[in-house]
């Protein structure tokens, strides 16, 4: 369903008013099932930032260092953990851990967005709370090198151990030149001025 | 020079005592896939005790291929021809999934005969996975019968797919914003029409042979019990979940297009076994139907099937704003989800899909397995309904 | 040993050799691998309005038996060691058939870092079909392809990879790193 | 003294039965495929199948007994054909043919499982346990449903049991005999290797078992001893229950009516699994067959 412009606005505004008034940000929750859930929570986690984007989403940034405690009180309310989403953002140097998060009883989807520096990337696991996160967590692993510090089995997963060296999915990986090295002269439709590189 | 296996490995193998391990050893291993009939393209290592499942290892990656680092590489539109590959027999979710994001950033509200045209496609696409489903589970407990006559009538919705969209399993059809092309006139959906009263016709046929059969029943009660919370837990979705008790629907509870004025019931069985999972499948095919044909009677609303904006006149260079994007739907294998992030450049900072199988392809997938019978490792891979392509993307 | 198999096949069964060429074009079975998009395709070819049945065709199971090897799709170094030693454990004479435009030149993955591009370079490959995914009826135009060659004889892939064995070797060892078959074809085979 | 006749009956007797065999099996895929809604390969398929399997190279093998459990098990299953009167031909005959036939029936499996068992692979090896399984678990009801014709009949000579039948009619028109061939027809399942028996060769499960470590001519052996097999154990059943026959056409319709039956309950079961099966004949066929036993004694 696409959302009505309303809604677009909403969630651009609280987008960027979010990093502004960090302490502020309490009244502007609707009066509605989301702002009351995202009040629940914000009132056992104070150190975290809750919004409403629109109708069954709602958004959490959590600092990194609080995210496992923050989860283990949102797993309360939102019993299923669908994924952990990372962005990595180059520029600023950072990954963004987004735990996609869907409560069965209350139909809600939420982001709970945490940042780490790229340098050494590390995280603790929610295994504990959500066993599934076994899986999330090697995948995130694998692709970009984060290391969830009590998972068990990160390593090679899904890639063979060359590609799993190189974490593929980071910005800084370079798939055109590394195919080149690897597949050399096969690769016939590479073009190294990239003027010619839309698809 | 000896093409088989080269001899001083076989040599090799013989010194190590890993001659005839099998037999001489009470546990040995077992290499299930992926040149193996059950597991296409997906690979378990078995740890057996005689007849038993000691410990499963779930090796997947075979079909890695880096969708979503190469969807980096390439404008909006063209991702979805190379998105949709994601989930090989219901090629069409990932294409409503990726449009339903890119839609949301873009703050666009999609033409009515557009959403109407993307609910039938996706009803039929889920129609056409049961019917595969129905294929793959015949298959594994040796009903090849009921496999074939299930794949025989998928046949008749890929001919009306193929008409629709030009493709028989890639679609490249919705696409943000809209869907590709109109629908080809009052024929094709009066061909819809027939074609779904023909399967509904054939449920019977599929009830006596397959959903009621005494030995149906025999090979999956009790095989590959999962209780509520470890499903919870395990975040196990889809006819899974909703086998064990828990009735959570992604067109019931976070609906999407037309799916809110829809009359349809979500199946729900509490047992949690691989009987369970079956039937509820068995259900919801019927209910697929239902809705298929409420659709038809709905007919569609007149109207544009693309979205009007002047900014899709240079469409590879097409940009988004800056934003990011949650939309999932429900696929036969689960909620099928995906996660876009745009940086407000003419490509995707970064897309990440939610398979269903990932989920419970892995971690349930071997907790399941341990202590399961050899001959249930083919039932509960199939009665989870685990998509390689899903997980390894 | 390359020798070897051809006198066998030219003195002791060059009476017989009509007849088995054409027992081998009518009887093809197929290993029961799809390594990749296109097995979705299979099902429809051995079924109801393809099947492929009607020329003898049949997916087997065990590699031992079979003949054609058909490699439905994209291939991912990781699949393709498992592709090579299924087919070295195909018994002679034994036939591809490449599916799709990936094993050509990689397709749409053209510059993904995990898929093969050129796959003739590690196995031979008797007929390609182009296409991304080729209809049903593509794949049966390749078969039929693939029968007149056995015919005719021209159908060599094995005995091509057979001769330039060294050739194929060394591509596979520059791919997957040397010694990967004492690596993990002797987990996977250990009985052999 | 050699008698040319003898052999050259055995020799036209084993070539007509292979034949025939092949052509039994071509009949059984024909006949799936037909269920299926598919057109199916044709009749003589099973003959091209096996002359290709013939042309195959093959350079591997697993020892002595790798090779020569397809030879003992295809000896084994000759050997049974030359025991069953076949219309009017019986080679060999003893006073207690039943019993000779019914096991040397069953000793082909015995060949194949050998020469798996030394191939090492661990389907091979999963393929035998289920093999011996299942034929420790068919023994039972197998036995009674002989006992109860042996019993009926007063007599362990086949050529006497079609000789009374026609004289008394089939066996099938008895009420016991009729429980008897139940149980049989059961049994012929799991003998033919179909659904709900097929549990040593399931392919979604352990891909071909036995077999998945044999091919070219072992296998080319294996298929023609499967034919030969078909026949003889269908002519085993017309034999036993359908009043035998006095020519080979007769003979040939009773056990084409015999395979239908078998391909019938095959398209439209799934396969049990091992313990499973082992109960499933424990339990309903043995109770049968006691009854069987009862009414035929009495």
């Amino acid at each position: 369903m696409a959302v009505t412009d309303n809604e677009v606005k909403n969630k651009v505004e609280s987008t960027q008013k979010a990093p502004q008034d960090t302490q502020n940000a309490k009244p502007e929750l609707p009066n509605t099932k989301e702002g009351r859930l995202v009040k629940e929570l914000l009132e056992k986690a104070p150190y975290a930032e809750g919004s409403v984007r629109r109708e069954k989403r709602i958004e959490f940034r959590v600092p990194a260092e609080r995210i496992h405690e923050f989860l283990e009180i949102a797993s309360e309310k939102f019993e299923m953990l669908m994924q952990i989403s990372v962005v990595d953002w180059l520029k600023e140097g950072e990954f963004e851990l987004v735990y996609q998060l869907w409560s069965v009883s209350e139909s809600v989807h939420a982001f709970v967005k945490t940042r780490i520096s790229r340098e050494n990337a590390k995280m603790p696991t929610v295994m504990d709370i959500w066993p599934v996160a076994e899986t999330y967590e090697r995948e995130a692993h694998e692709f970009f090198g984060i290391i969830f510090e009590g998972n068990p089995r990160l390593g090679p997963f899904i890639l063979e151990p060359r590609e799993y060296e190189k974490h593929p999915l980071r910005k800084d990986f370079n798939t055109l030149s590394y195919v080149k090295t690897i597949y050399g002269e096969d690769f016939d439709r590479y073009d190294e001025s990239k003027t010619n590189y839309v698809i | 020079m000896s093409l088989e296996v080269p001899r001083e490995l076989r040599e090799e193998a013989r010194k190590h005592d890993m001659y005839l391990t099998p037999i001489a050893k009470d546990t040995y291993e077992l290499f299930f896939g992926p040149q193996h009939m059950a597991t296409e393209n997906f690979s378990i290592i078995l740890k057996m005790d005689g007849n038993r499942v000691e410990k499963a290892i779930v090796n997947p990656g075979f079909l890695h291929r880096g969708f979503e680092k190469l969807a980096e590489q390439r404008p909006y539109f063209t991702n979805i021809a190379l998105l949709l590959r994601i989930c090989v027999p219901e090629s069409d979710v990932p294409e409503n999934i990726y449009s339903m994001a890119v839609d949301e950033i873009v703050g666009w509200e999609v033409p009515e005969r557009a959403i109407w045209i993307r609910t039938v496609v996706l009803e039929m696409a889920r129609v056409s996975s049961w019917m595969f489903w129905i294929m793959g589970f015949g298959n594994e407990i040796g009903l090849y019968t009921a496999g074939q006559w299930a794949a025989a009538y998928r046949e008749r919705l890929m001919r009306l797919f193929e008409e629709l969209t030009g493709g028989r399993v890639y679609h490249i059809y919705t696409v943000p914003g809209g869907v590709r092309r109109d629908i080809p006139g009052d024929k094709w959906l009066r061909q819809l029409r027939d074609t779904v009263e023909y399967i509904k016709s054939k449920l019977k046929d599929f009830d006596e042979i397959l959903f009621d059969n005494y030995i149906t029943f025999e090979r999956t009660e009790g095989v590959g019990v999962m209780d509520k919370r470890f499903a919870l837990k395990h975040a196990v979705t889809g006819p899974n979940l909703r086998a064990v008790g828990v009735p959570y629907d992604v067109r019931k509870d976070d609906p999407y297009y037309l799916y809110p004025e829809l009359d349809f019931e979500v199946p729900v069985l509490k047992e949690g076994d691989s009987l369970a999972r079956v039937l509820v499948r068995r259900y919801e095919l019927e209910q697929d139907l239902y809705i298929l044909e409420q659709l038809l009677d709905m007919g569609p609303p007149s109207g544009p099937y693309m979205v009007q904006d002047p900014k899709l006149k240079n469409l590879p260079r097409f940009k988004v704003p800056a934003g990011d994007a949650y939309a999932h739907v429900e696929s036969t294998k689960g909620d099928f989800g995906a996660y876009v992030v745009s940086d407000g450049s003419h490509k995707p900072y970064r897309v990440h899909v939610r398979g269903p199988s990932q989920s419970h392809g892995v971690t349930v997938l071997e907790e399941l397995l341990k202590g399961a019978r050899l001959a249930d490792v083919p039932v509960i891979l199939k009665t989870l309904d685990n998509c390689p392509p899903d997980i390894d993307r | 040993m390359g020798g070897d198999f051809i006198s066998y096949e030219l003195k002791e069964f060059k009476l017989f050799e009509p007849l088995f060429r054409w027992a081998r074009k009518k009887s093809i079975w197929l290993v029961a691998f799809c390594t990749g998009c296109g097995g979705i395709e299979m099902p429809p070819l051995v079924t109801a309005r393809y099947d492929i049945e009607r020329f003898g065709m049949m997916p087997n199971p065990a590699p031992r038996m079979a003949d054609l090897f058909l490699i439905t799709g994209y291939v991912t170094p990781k699949t393709l060691k498992r592709i090579i030693i299924t087919y070295e454990l195909m018994p002679d004479p034994k036939y591809i058939l490449a599916h799709g435009s990936c094993p050509i030149n990689g397709g749409v993955y053209w510059d993904s870092y995990n898929v093969v591009k050129q796959l003739d370079k590690y196995i031979p490959i008797d007929v390609a079909i182009a296409g991304c995914m080729p209809r049903p009826e593509a794949v049966m135009d390749g078969i039929r392809e693939i029968m007149r060659k056995i015919e005719n004889g021209e159908a060599d892939g094995w005995r091509r990879y057979r001769e330039n064995y060294e050739w194929y070797r060394k591509n596979q060892d520059e791919l997957f790193g040397e010694g990967w078959r004492e690596r993990d074809a002797k987990r996977w085979l250990a009985w052999l | 003294m050699f008698e040319w006749k003898l052999a050259l009956e055995a020799i036209g007797m084993v070539i007509y039965a292979t034949f025939m065999g092949f052509i039994f099996m071509g009949i059984e895929r024909k006949a799936m495929a037909r269920i299926q809604r598919r057109v199916g390969p044709p009749i003589y398929q099973p003959i091209i199948d096996t002359l290709k399997l013939l042309g195959k190279k093959e350079s591997v093998s697993h020892g002595f007994i790798y090779d020569f459990g397809p030879v003992f098990a295809l000896g084994a299953s000759i050997a049974a054909l030359l025991f069953i009167p076949l219309a009017n031909f019986q080679l060999f005959s003893s006073n207690a043919d039943l019993i000779v036939v019914a096991y040397l029936l069953e000793v082909p499996m015995l060949g194949i499982m050998l020469g798996a068992m030394s191939s090492g692979n661990p389907y091979s090896a999963v393929g035998v346990q289920r093999g011996l399984l299942t034929m420790v678990a068919m023994q039972l009801p197998y036995g009674l449903a002989l006992i109860a014709i042996a019993q009926y009949w007063g007599t362990f000579k086949l050529n006497s049991i079609v000789a009374l039948q026609q004289l008394h009619g089939w066996s099938i028109t008895v009420p016991a005999l009729l429980l008897a061939f139940i149980v049989f027809d059961i049994v012929f399942q799991a003998m033919l290797g179909l659904e709900p028996f097929d549990i040593i060769t399931a392919p979604a499960e352990i891909s071909m078992g036995p077999m998945v470590e044999y091919g070219g001519k072992h296998a080319a052996l294996l298929f023609t001893q499967h034919a030969v097999q078909l026949f003889a154990e269908t002519a085993f059943f017309a034999v036993l229950f359908l009043g035998g026959a006095s020519n080979l056409l007769e003979l040939l319709i009773k056990q084409i009516a015999v395979l239908f039956i078998a391909i019938f309950i095959a398209s439209i079961y799934p396969r049990f699994t091992i313990d499973q099966a082992a109960k499933f004949f424990w339990k309903w066929p043995t109770i049968l067959g006691i009854i069987a036993v009862i009414l035929a004694g009495w």
